[in-house]
C-alpha cells in the first residue's frame, strides 16, 4: 500500500499542493489528472523519491520512502517522461540494459518478446533508436512493463505520442498489473480505460 | 532562571530576525572600541621589529585576515553541513551569508601578504604553502559563490554549494601539505614565514586585539546579511509583529 | 612612543607605502561591505514598507 | 541487495557506457587529439632548447593531461541527464555512490587511459629518458582517475546550469592542484635522480581517499540536480 500523508510541495516561488493525503491500495491505479502545472509530475516525482516533499511523507506498506531508500527502490518501476533511451543504441539493447541497471536481467528472447508485445517489430529491434519516431522510442521505454516484477509501477503520461492501438495495449497490461495485486500511480491528461472500481481519481487544482 | 533556554527557537528565521536585529548594534559597537583600542596598540604601543623594521606593521591585518579567511570558511562549510543533515533553510542562508566577507579576507589577505613580502622577501609573491592554500581558497569562495548564483532554483542553489563548499574543506589542507612537500624539493624557493623573532608582548596583544575586532566585525555583517537574504527569500512581511518594519510603516501613515 | 613626528609616523621607517596601502585597502574593503550591505538593507526595507502598506490599504478599504 | 546484484548493476553501466563509446568514437578521440596538441604547441613557444624542454616537460605534460581530462567532464552525466536515463540511475535498488563508481570508471577507460598510454610518445618529445617516461605512465595511471573521480563532483553539481562548461573547470581545478603537484613531481624528482617513489605514493594515497569521498559526494550532488 502507498499513502500520501499531508504532503506539501512547492516549486521556487509557486505552491503547488498543501496538505495531500492519498491512499492507494493493492490491486487500485490512480489517476492523477490537472492542468499544466498543477503539479501533477512534482507528485509522482515525491512519490518515486527523486523529490523530497517540503513537508510530509510518503509510506509504502507503512515506512517511509526516505528511510527504506534501496528497498524502496527495489519494489517500483518508474518512467517519467523522458524516457531514458539512448539513440546511438538499438531498442532490445535499451530495454536489456535499462533492465539490467534496475536489477532485473532478462534473456535476449524475453526482451523480444517484450517489445513486440507492444507493437515494435523484429526488423526495428535492431535499428539504432534515433531513427525511431518519437512514439516507437515511447513504446521502447514501455516495454519494460512488461518484464517488470515490480509491485509498484509510476508512470508519468505514459500515452503520450502512443497511437490508439498502443494505448490500448498499455491499458491492457496495466489492468493484468493490477489483477496481480500490482499498484500504479499514472498521471495523466486522458482517461484511464479501465474499470471504474479499480480507479482512484485525484484531481490537482495548483 | 534555568539554563533550560530554548535554543530550537531561535532557529527559526521568525525568531531569529529580530534577534540578530537587536545584537548587530552592540556587536558594531565593540567592533570600533576594539580596532581603536588594537591600532592605537599596534602603532603607538608596539616596538620597533629590529628585523623588519616597521613593515612589520601589515601583520595587525594580515594575519587576522588570513585567520578570519580561513576560519569563515570553515563555518561556512559547518552551516553548509548543518544545512544537509537537518534540511534547515536558516543553516543555508547562513552558508550563503558567510561566503562574501570570508571571499573578502581571503583576497585582503593575499593583499596585504603581497605588501608584506616585497620589502621582507623582496618579491610580491612566492610559491609558499601558505600563499598558495590562501589562494586556492579564493578560487573555493569564488566556487561557492558563482555556483550559487548560476543556479536559479533556491533549493537546488543552497545544496549544491554546500556539497561543493564541503568538498573544498577536505582540499585546503592537502593542498597546504602538498605545496609544503613540493617545496622541499625544491630547495631553492623554499621560504619560511616564520619571522624568528620573538615577539614582543605587546605586538602579539595588538595582533590578538585586532583579531578579535575582525571575528566580531565578520560575526555583524554576516547577521545584517543573512537578515537581508531573508527578506529577499521569503518576500514577505510577516516576520513578527513587534518588528521595526511595521512600526516604521505605521508611523509612515 | 616612538615617533617624533607626524611625517616620520606616515614614512614607517621607509616601508610607508607597503603599510599604509595595506591598512587603506582592508578599510576600504571593510567600509564598502557595510555601506552595500546598508544600501541592501534599505532596498528590503522599502520593499517591506511597500507591501506592508499596500496590504494595509486593502484592508481599511 | 547483495553484492553480485550490485556487481550486475555496475557492470551493466560500464558494458552501456562503452557500448555507447564504440558507437561514438570520435568523442573519445576528441581528448587526446587535444593533449597532442597542446602539447605540440609548448616547444614552439618558448623555444627547441633540449634542456628548457625537459625542465618544463613534466609540467606541461601534466598540465596538458588535467586539461584533456577535464574538457571530457561534460560528457560524464551530462547525455543521461538530458535523456533521462540518469532518473532511472538514480532510482536502482542500489547505492547511487557505488553505480557513480561505475560511470566514472567507464569515463576513464574511454578518455584517460588512452592518454595514459599516449603518454610516453609526448614524453620522448620532450627529451625524458626511459626511466622518467615509466614514471610518467605511472604517475597518470595513479592521477587520472582520481581527477575524473574528482571531476565527477563538478560535473555532477553543473548538471543542467547555465554556462556549466566554464563553471565547472572553476569549481573543479582548485581541487586538481595536490594531484598536479604530486604527478609533475613523480616525473621531476625522478628526472634528478632522486626517484619518483614518495610522490606516486602520495598519488596512490589521493586516489584512494577521492575513491572513497568523490563518489558520495558526486551521489549527493546527482540527487541534488535531478530533483
Amino acid at each position: 500500500m502507498l499513502q500520501a500523508v499531508s504532503l506539501r510541495c512547492s516549486r521556487g516561488e509557486r505552491r503547488l499542493f498543501t496538505d495531500l493525503n492519498v491512499k492507494v491500495e493493492r490491486g487500485s491505479l490512480l489517476a492523477v489528472v490537472g492542468e499544466n502545472g498543477s503539479g501533477k509530475t512534482s507528485l509522482l516525482r515525491i512519490f518515486s523519491s527523486l523529490l523530497s516533499p517540503e513537508q510530509g511523507s510518503v509510506l509504502w506498506e507503512g515506512q517511509d520512502i526516505l528511510q527504506l531508500k534501496e528497498l524502496y527502490a527495489g519494489q517500483l518501476t518508474y518512467i517519467g517522461h523522458l524516457n531514458g533511451i539512448k539513440d546511438d543504441l538499438t531498442p532490445l539493447e535499451n530495454l536489456m540494459s535499462a533492465m539490467s541497471l534496475a536489477g532485473e536481467s532478462c534473456s535476449n528472447n524475453g526482451a523480444k518478446e517484450a517489445l513486440e508485445a507492444i507493437g515494435l517489430k523484429r526488423p526495428i529491434h535492431q535499428l539504432p533508436s534515433k531513427v525511431l519516431s518519437q512514439g516507437q522510442k515511447r513504446r521502447v521505454a514501455l516495454a519494460r512493463l512488461w518484464l517488470s516484477t515490480r509491485p509498484l509501477w509510476l508512470l508519468d503520461e505514459p500515452f503520450t505520442s502512443l497511437d490508439t492501438a498502443a494505448t490500448a495495449v498499455v491499458t491492457q497490461r496495466l489492468h493484468t498489473h493490477l489483477q496481480r495485486a500490482g499498484l500504479a500511480v499514472v498521471v495523466t491528461h486522458q482517461e484511464v480505460a479501465l474499470p471504474t472500481e479499480i480507479v482512484q481519481r485525484l484531481r490537482l487544482t495548483g | 532562571m534555568s539554563m533550560d533556554i530554548n535554543w530550537l527557537k531561535y532557529s527559526s528565521p521568525q525568531a531569529f530576525y529580530p534577534l540578530a536585529g537587536r545584537l548587530i548594534p552592540w556587536f558594531a559597537c565593540v567592533v570600533v572600541v576594539l580596532m581603536g583600542v588594537g591600532l592605537y596598540m599596534g602603532f603607538f604601543v608596539a616596538p620597533t621589529d629590529f628585523q623588519q623594521g616597521e613593515a612589520y606593521r601589515i601583520i595587525f591585518v594580515h594575519v587576522p585576515a588570513a585567520w578570519m579567511s580561513m576560519f569563515l570558511y570553515v563555518v561556512m562549510a559547518v552551516w553548509a553541513g548543518i544545512g544537509m543533515g537537518l534540511n534547515a533553510r536558516l543553516s543555508f542562508m547562513m552558508a550563503q551569508a558567510i561566503a562574501p566577507t570570508g571571499a573578502m579576507f581571503t583576497f585582503l589577505a593575499l593583499l596585504t601578504g603581497a605588501m608584506w613580502g616585497k620589502p621582507t622577501w623582496g618579491a610580491w609573491w612566492v610559491w609558499d604553502a601558505r600563499l598558495t592554500s590562501e589562494l586556492i581558497l579564493l578560487f573555493q569562495y569564488a566556487g561557492v559563490m558563482l555556483l550559487r548564483t548560476s543556479i536559479d532554483d533556491l533549493r537546488r542553489a543552497d545544496r549544491a554549494s554546500a556539497v561543493f563548499a564541503l568538498v573544498g574543506v577536505v582540499n585546503v589542507p592537502i593542498i597546504y601539505f602538498s605545496v609544503q612537500w613540493w617545496n622541499t624539493l625544491h630547495q631553492g624557493a623554499s621560504v619560511s614565514m616564520a619571522t624568528g623573532s620573538k615577539m614582543a608582548s605587546t605586538m602579539l596583544t595588538a595582533m590578538l586585539l585586532m583579531t578579535l575586532a575582525f571575528w566580531l566585525y565578520s560575526i555583524a555583517v554576516i547577521l545584517a546579511r543573512v537578515r537581508c537574504i531573508m527578506v529577499e527569500r521569503e518576500s514577505l512581511p510577516v516576520w513578527n509583529e513587534k518588528s521595526a518594519v511595521i512600526q516604521e510603516a505605521v508611523e509612515a501613515r | 612612543m616612538q615617533w617624533s613626528s607626524a611625517s616620520e609616523f606616515f614614512a614607517m621607517g621607509g616601508y610607508g607605502l607597503y603599510v599604509w596601502t595595506s591598512f587603506v585597502a582592508t578599510a576600504l574593503c571593510m567600509g564598502w561591505e557595510v555601506l552595500a550591505l546598508w544600501r541592501r538593507r534599505a532596498a528590503t526595507r522599502a520593499e517591506q514598507r511597500a507591501s506592508l502598506l499596500g496590504g494595509a490599504d486593502e484592508t481599511t478599504a | 541487495m547483495n553484492g553480485s546484484s550490485m556487481w550486475e548493476a555496475v557492470s551493466g553501466i560500464i558494458r552501456r557506457d562503452l557500448l555507447l563509446a564504440m558507437r561514438r568514437r570520435s568523442d573519445a578521440a576528441m581528448s587526446v587529439f587535444f593533449l597532442v596538441i597542446v602539447v605540440s604547441l609548448f616547444p614552439l613557444g618558448v623555444g627547441p632548447d633540449p634542456v628548457v624542454l625537459r625542465t618544463i616537460g613534466p609540467g606541461v605534460l601534466w598540465v596538458a593531461a588535467l586539461l584533456a581530462c577535464l574538457l571530457s567532464l561534460s560528457r560524464v552525466f551530462t547525455a543521461d541527464y538530458v535523456d533521462g536515463a540518469l532518473e532511472q540511475m538514480v532510482l536502482v535498488p542500489q547505492p547511487l555512490a557505488v553505480l557513480v563508481v561505475g560511470k566514472v570508471l567507464a569515463h576513464w577507460l574511454i578518455s584517460g587511459l588512452p592518454v595514459v598510454l599516449l603518454s610516453p610518445l609526448l614524453g620522448l618529445q620532450f627529451g625524458l629518458s626511459g626511466e622518467s617516461l615509466g614514471v610518467l605512465v605511472m604517475s597518470l595511471l595513479l592521477g587520472t582517475p582520481t581527477l575524473s573521480m574528482i571531476g565527477a563532483i563538478g560535473a555532477a553539481l553543473v548538471l543542467g546550469v547555465r554556462g556549466s562548461g566554464l563553471l565547472v573547470a572553476l569549481l573543479v581545478l582548485p581541487l586538481y592542484v595536490p594531484v598536479l603537484i604530486f604527478g609533475a613531481g613523480a616525473v621531476t624528482s625522478s628526472m634528478a635522480g632522486i626517484g619518483g617513489e614518495a610522490n606516486l605514493s602520495l598519488l596512490g594515497a589521493c586516489l584512494v581517499l577521492s575513491l572513497f569521498l568523490a563518489p558520495w559526494a558526486t551521489a549527493a550532488a546527482l540527487r541534488i540536480a535531478l530533483e
